[in-house]
């Protein structure tokens, strides 16, 4: 019999005290429990956030421009207004310096903007214009991220496409979400297929635009209420068009005194220093000359400063190999840009999401932090069961440090119990919350609302048993055990032999 | 874009001439001047925006206006990215035509106003004289022009503007200045018609400014030419127009 | 020299909030191979005095030398691996550890330190012991399989397991009936006898106190008697044998 | 029985160290109990209020009222039949606010900026003032009828300090153009980005800008005693309301996110014809649906903590009890010999554990208080992305003295059922087994 007597007396102990093993034991295997059960929610929740945004939209980086405010994949989070989205400058090299960066698998660009589905002029009846409009015009309201469809897809390869598919490289399109399909229906009053032609109108620096795209295809996000229930998906050049990404975004007009001459008068009131300043007798232009059909003469100009600006996009979006190097590559990229003085900024999928992600994480610091009061809560309890459990063994104790048990003695003794109830409880602990696990899976818990939905990651909560929990948890525990033990073993080293005598 | 064309519309409700020394009668002749009813009207308008610290923005349009038939259409032609965009009027309905696309998009007056800062009442021809009581009436000269000073408050809510002070000129009913006020008294914005032509008998600004008295450094500037009262033919009104325009 | 001498000791003890002395200037000195009894009535001081010589008490005042080595500077390692060495003890109440075996209780203060003795030597020294306690058909028993005269036997054998110089013993006859009781004293004579060791006991039995050879009186803290049976006297009072 | 709480109480004062240690860990219990019953009260109360704050209350009213031309206009002159019918309605009513919000453009040397302006009675609106914390200027400030507060993005944006004064360019309720001079009273703190779109004048002045008379307004925020319980309190004050006054039908929940009741009010149209002044009833819940998610699983989150420690505790004071038990056997077997019946052993140790329940509770309660005031001292600072629990960018706590009774009750509870079992084991020890037996 090879095994040191304070173990041997420990395990002795611990079946002959079966009771109060049981009670700390119970409590050990509770607080496993709970960390385990804890740690695979808050493993589901990270997970359900995670793919509630980067597997949705957010991607693991995002890259934008630099703007006086938090830029989102929504634009600028600013006050007062719009701020113009920026574009990412030195594009390619950018695209190319984040694509060869280690760990990133995938890369996309891509550009985003607002458009108001309109009304084309047929098929509208009249008495339906009337002012109950505005309801329509909610519906009419679409966020449109226009992507890449060489490399968007592949990136968010998760997207569930409900009806039609999904766009094609090169292919003009729009892609929108099913449940809005209803609502556009009714404004346009008519029921949108498939393959129909849409009107977008947008709003951009160079003015109103209009764009007719076909629908391809109905999508559903995996978990509502992570994004906006208007995004839809349009092919990158159609938004450019839209926003006004367009090289005529900056034209030079020049015009004469005749036009601007007021503009700079500082004394207005000498406009009418003369009475004779008025008029010219008869309009300058004889109205016969006025040509109707080449009111407009030379359009070729328009036609190549409407071209859209194909460097011009507003985030890149990058894939990582695997999430966890998210920070690396951010932090990489972010040092990358202020030496090459590049007016851009990397983030994590919290950046990308804006104002959508900001309330989520808080209720993930809340849970922990519920888990560790528990703990602690565990741990007292744990130490008060021990030191009853030391009083009542006083004479036992005495009686070894009369025989000449040292205090060393006494101390292994103890945290031999101590480990032996945290490892055979943490591992009932373990074994129940598998069960607790399956049973949770099994009773396929639903959401109940947008924000559980965000959370668990889904409709349903799926836990998941993770290897790296499971030992984190059995080590804490065992931990949680010696650390309860210690102001317990304290009282029993200050029980003196003489105990041992009454 | 939309602030622009409201802009050109609202102008259109206040220009002016005729001679008269009664308020009423002044008043009376700037609403006539508005009031192209029975003919067509046409005309080129430029309008430069100044903004401190911005690059002036240019709009140039042509103008189309049928009004007993409450019809409008108008095509930009400036900026040249813009070239061709028309937008066309009738009763209460408005069309925009985008000729890169050649798209319309339809909306009712409502809709097409709600997210520029017009106001619906801005798109109707209204009447000063019914709008306003004039509270005062002096003398005074507008630099070296002897005017009319006529101080008028409004009778309804339903104007922009609480108080105006139109400085008309006395020898022949031509307003020059406009001086608009906010509810709580203060001036906001000062428009100043220092050129007319005179066209079918009646005198009509060719240049205004408009100064934003809120904002110092932000002017605009309209010009006026090849104005016409010409009949127009009927297809200028129509959608089909628009498009041929961009042929 | 004696192997324990006792220095003019006292104790007080805080009872309540009145101070109370339950020795009050004792000393005596004891020669190695003596069988000895403490007596007196409860409350004399006779626990407090063996708890002194055993080192898990401190004295007020005064010095306990064992071996002619004073133990009032001691650390509380030092005076435990004195105990360990030195001293062996015998409990009221026995004192063996519910979870450990008779065999194992025996044992128990072998693991505490440093052995130098090889297993086997171990293990043969406490077959000995169990078998000279006369236990030999219990050994793998748990104490709460045995009866008290048996649970005492143990202990004996547990505070000879060291070989310790001392074996102190406080009342180990009070919670046993008087034939028990009688036989274990026997046996601890007999193995002082064989042993030489020195043992130290307590007790307010009359019949008992006379099996000792020194008997040391106590009353109120003070010592009344100290009687050492003379040399010659002593092998004939070991009538009963061994248990 | 006198006799009984006597010993048992006599008991407890005798061996303090064990009291103490007892009564420690049940106060420790309770404590912890305390804390998170009192962080959870204020956390769901912080994240509705910081909300409503903003928004002025849980549910709103706002009238309408049909101006020649079908235009509508968002006032309401007299509130008495609201009033009435609130009252009425007998919901749980903290506050009620009366305001007016306008969208207009603030200026400042050249600076131009697009805000929204709550009109606010100053004097009234308590939580706004709590919960709107000031970096600069104060609120005494703001008894100047042309005062203003921003926040410290807007500010910033407008490059305005306190004392300054500013334009704000606005338009009526009837459409006519108007122009306000405001001094800015003060700068606050920025909580999220609801906290940044809009900036605070007096109701008065606001009612002046958008040409209301004094006295009217547009929108009555009440502010219910709970969060969740708005949406009934909503249906009953509905009904009431439409006993005395025109209402609009009530809207399905608008599932376009986040937007002001104003923006909301103005969106929605009605498809039918009415005339004369109508009354629109809207709740929290339908303007940001994931307030009340968020409070929802909060407390749900601390329901789940508040058992599992409770039954922690009780385990704790159930196995301390055995000890106890197991310490005073002879004590008890002397008592059983001198003739205590069962039934006395027992009740003295229910009354032991009572007593220390209850002191360990209240001691726990008052612990959890002074350790409340501690935390409450620490700044997390108000752009903390936790600003939505905090108050002020402080862990605050409420803890409603009833719940506080309930939880010594329940502790006491839980004492005596801990306590039964060994109590009785207690009672059922044979007298002579009992001084016989060896610790």
């Amino acid at each position: 019999m090879s095994m040191p007597v304070t173990l041997r007396m420990a395990l002795r102990n611990l079946v002959e005290h079966r009771s109060k093993s049981l009670i700390i034991g119970s409590l050990l295997g509770i607080g496993v429990l709970i960390l385990i059960l804890g740690n695979a929610f808050l493993d589901a929740s990270k997970r359900g956030i995670e793919t509630s945004f980067t597997k949705n939209y957010t991607a693991d980086v995002v890259i934008t421009g630099k703007a006086d405010g938090p830029v989102s994949l929504f634009g600028v989070q600013s006050i007062g207004g719009l701020e113009e989205t920026p574009n990412i400058p030195d594009y390619e090299k950018v695209f190319s310096h984040a694509s060869a960066l280690a760990g990133v698998q995938k890369t996309s660009g891509m550009a985003s903007g607002f458009g108001l589905i309109s009304r084309d002029v047929d098929g509208i009846s009249e008495a339906d214009t009337g002012e109950d409009d505005q309801e329509g015009m909610m519906n009419a309201f679409v966020m449109l991220f226009g992507v890449d469809a060489s490399s968007y897809w592949q990136l968010f390869d998760g997207l569930q496409l409900v009806q039609g598919s999904l766009l094609q490289p090169g292919q003009r399109g729009i892609v929108l979400p099913e449940a809005r399909l209803a609502g556009i229906s009714e404004y346009l009053q008519r029921t949108v297929h498939i393959g129909d032609e849409i009107l977008i109108q947008g709003m951009g620096s160079t003015g109103m635009r209009l764009r007719s795209v076909p629908l391809v295809g109905t999508y559903t996000l995996a978990s509502k209420g992570a994004g906006p229930e208007q995004l839809s998906y349009i092919d990158i050049d159609t938004l450019r068009a839209l926003n006004g990404m367009t090289l005529g975004s900056s034209e030079n007009i020049s015009l004469g005194e005749a036009e601007t001459g007021l503009l700079g008068l500082t004394d207005l009131d000498s406009l009418f220093g003369d009475d004779s300043m008025v008029m010219e007798s008869s309009p300058q232009a004889p109205q016969a000359s006025l040509n109707l059909d080449t009111l407009l003469g030379d359009t070729s100009k328009r036609e190549a400063l409407n071209q859209a600006d194909s460097g011009a996009w507003h985030s890149i979006l990058l894939r990582m190999e695997h999430p966890s190097q998210a920070p690396v590559a951010i932090a990489a990229l972010n040092a990358w840009f202020t030496e090459e003085g590049i007016e851009a900024e990397a983030g994590d999928w919290k950046k990308a999401a804006g104002p959508y992600a900001q309330s989520v994480d808080v209720l993930r610091v809340v849970f922990s932090v519920a888990v560790f009061v528990l703990a602690v809560v565990a741990v007292i309890v744990i130490m008060n069961t021990m030191v009853v459990s030391i009083i009542e063994r006083t004479g036992e104790i005495g009686t070894m440090r009369a025989l000449g048990g040292g205090r060393g003695f006494v101390r292994r003794l103890f945290a031999a119990e101590s480990t032996v109830l945290a490892i055979v409880f943490g591992i009932a602990g373990l074994a129940l919350s598998a069960i607790a696990i399956l049973v949770v899976n099994l009773l396929r818990i639903q959401a109940g609302n947008e924000f559980f939905t965000i959370l668990f990651g889904g409709p349903v909560l799926h836990l998941l048993l993770n290897p790296l929990s499971v030992l984190g948890a059995l080590v804490l525990v065992t931990l949680v055990g010696l650390l309860a033990s210690i102001y317990p073993v304290a009282v029993a080293l200050r029980i003196q032999p003489i105990r041992a005598m009454q | 874009m939309k602030r622009i064309v409201c802009a050109v519309m609202a102008f259109v409700v206040v220009s002016t001439a005729v001679y008269a020394q009664d308020a009423k009668k002044i008043l009376a002749e700037l609403d006539a001047v508005q009031d192209f009813s029975g003919k067509d009207f046409s005309a080129l308008y430029t309008i430069v925006s100044q903004k401190p610290g911005e690059k002036d923005s240019v709009t140039q349009a042509r103008m189309f206006r049928r009004d007993n038939k409450d019809q409008f259409a108008m095509i930009i032609l400036l900026p040249e990215v813009n070239k061709g965009q028309g937008y066309l009027r009738e009763d209460d309905k408005v069309w925009f035509y985008d000729p890169t696309s050649r798209k319309f998009s339809f909306s009712s007056i409502k809709e097409s106003i709600q997210d520029s800062e017009a106001k619906g009442s801005d798109l109707t021809l209204r009447s000063t004289a019914d709008d306003y009581d004039v509270t005062s009436v002096r003398e005074g000269l507008l630099g070296k022009v002897p005017v009319w000073i006529l101080d008028l408050k409004a009778k309804t809510t339903e104007v922009p503007y609480e108080r105006v002070v139109l400085y008309v000129r006395k020898d022949r009913t031509m307003l020059l200045k406009e001086e608009a006020y906010s509810v709580s008294g203060r001036l906001m914005r000062t428009t100043l018609y220092p050129k007319y032509v005179e066209l079918d008998g009646k005198m009509l600004p060719s240049q205004i400014l408009i100064v934003d008295e809120l904002n110092p450094g932000e002017r605009s500037q309209m010009t006026m030419t090849e104005q016409s009262v010409e009949t127009l033919p009927d297809r200028v009104f129509t959608k089909a127009f628009l498009e041929q325009v961009n042929k | 020299m004696g192997i324990v001498e006792l220095t003019d000791l006292h104790k007080n003890y805080q009872l309540g909030k009145v101070e109370v002395p339950a020795v009050k200037g004792v000393s005596f000195s004891i020669e190695k191979g003596d069988f000895i009894s403490i007596a007196g009535p409860s409350g004399s001081g006779k626990t407090t005095i063996l708890n002194m010589i055993g080192l898990v008490d401190k004295p007020s005042s005064g010095e306990v030398l064992i071996e002619g080595k004073p133990t009032s500077a001691l650390s509380d390692a030092e005076l435990t691996r004195m105990r360990h060495q030195s001293l062996g003890f015998i409990f009221q109440s026995f004192n063996l550890i519910p979870v450990l075996n008779v065999w194992e209780n025996i044992e128990f203060p072998l693991l505490l330190g440093q052995s130098r003795v090889s297993k086997e030597e171990k293990a043969d020294w406490i077959d000995h012991l169990i078998d000279e306690v006369g236990l030999a058909d219990w050994r793998m028993h748990k104490p709460n399989e045995l009866s008290g005269g048996q649970r005492q036997r143990v202990a004996i054998a547990r505070a000879l397991v060291t070989r310790p110089l001392i074996v102190l013993a406080d009342e180990p006859t009070a919670n046993l009936d008087s034939a028990t009781g009688e036989q274990i004293i026997e046996l601890m004579k007999k193995i002082n006898r064989e042993l030489s060791t020195t043992f130290i006991f307590s007790t307010h039995d009359a019949k008992i106190v006379d099996i000792a050879d020194h008997i040391i009186r106590l009353r109120d803290g003070l010592v009344t008697e100290n009687y050492r049976r003379p040399e010659s006297d002593r092998a004939g009072s070991v009538g009963g044998g061994s248990a | 029985m006198k006799t009984t709480a006597n010993i048992a109480f006599r008991n407890l004062s005798r061996q303090k160290k064990r009291t103490f240690l007892l009564g420690g860990a049940i106060a420790f219990g309770v404590m912890i109990v305390t804390l998170i019953n009192g962080f959870a009260g204020a956390f769901s109360a912080n994240v509705a209020e910081n909300f409503s704050h903003l928004l002025a209350g849980h549910i709103f009213i706002s009238g309408s009222e049909k101006l020649e031309g079908n235009d509508e206009l968002s006032v309401i002159r007299d509130d008495a039949a609201l009033q009435e019918a609130v009252k009425a309605s007998g919901i749980d009513v903290r506050y009620m606010t009366r305001r007016s919000e306008f969208s207009g453009t603030l200026i400042f040397e050249g600076k131009k900026l697009r805000t929204n302006v709550a009109g606010v009675e100053l004097d009234k609106e308590l939580y706004l003032r709590q919960r709107l914390v000031l970096k600069e200027g104060s609120w005494d400030n703001m008894s100047q009828s042309q005062a203003i507060i921003l926040s410290e993005k807007t500010a910033a944006r407008l490059g305005v300090l306190v004392g300054d004064r500013i334009l704000v360019q606005t338009q009526t309720v009837y459409g006519q153009n108007n122009v306000g001079e405001l001094t800015v009273a003060g700068i606050s703190y920025d909580s999220g980005i609801l906290g940044q779109m809009v900036s605070y004048a007096s109701l008065a002045y606001c009612n002046e800008l958008i040409g209301l008379a004094p006295g009217e307004y547009q929108s009555m925020g009440i502010l219910t005693a709970s969060l969740k319980d708005a949406d009934k309190a909503a249906d009953i004050l509905y009904a009431k309301l439409a006993e005395s006054v025109s209402m609009f039908e009530r809207q399905a929940k608008d599932e376009n996110g986040a937007v002001t009741p104003f923006q909301r009010m103005v969106r929605e149209q009605t498809k039918e014809e009415w005339a004369g002044v109508r009354y629109r009833l809207a709740t929290i819940n339908e303007m940001l649906s994931q307030v009340q998610q968020i409070v929802v699983a909060l407390d749900t989150a601390a329901a789940v903590i508040l058992v599992v420690l409770f039954l922690i505790i009780m385990v704790g004071i159930a196995n301390t009890f055995s000890m106890v038990m197991f310490e005073r056997i002879r004590e008890i077997g002397t008592m059983r010999a001198m003739g205590v019946q069962r039934g006395g052993v027992r009740a003295m140790f229910l009354f032991e554990a009572l007593f220390l329940a209850i002191g360990g509770a209240v001691a726990g309660i008052v612990l959890a208080l002074i350790i409340m005031g501690a935390i409450s001292l620490i700044n997390f600072g108000m752009d903390s992305p936790a600003f939505i629990i905090l108050k002020n960018g402080h862990l605050s706590f409420f803890l409603p003295p009833a719940k506080a009774l309930l939880n010594i009750a329940i502790i006491a509870a839980l004492s005596l059922v801990a306590v039964a079992r060994p109590a009785s084991n207690a009672a059922r020890l044979d007298p002579a087994v009992a001084l016989r037996t060896q610790k």
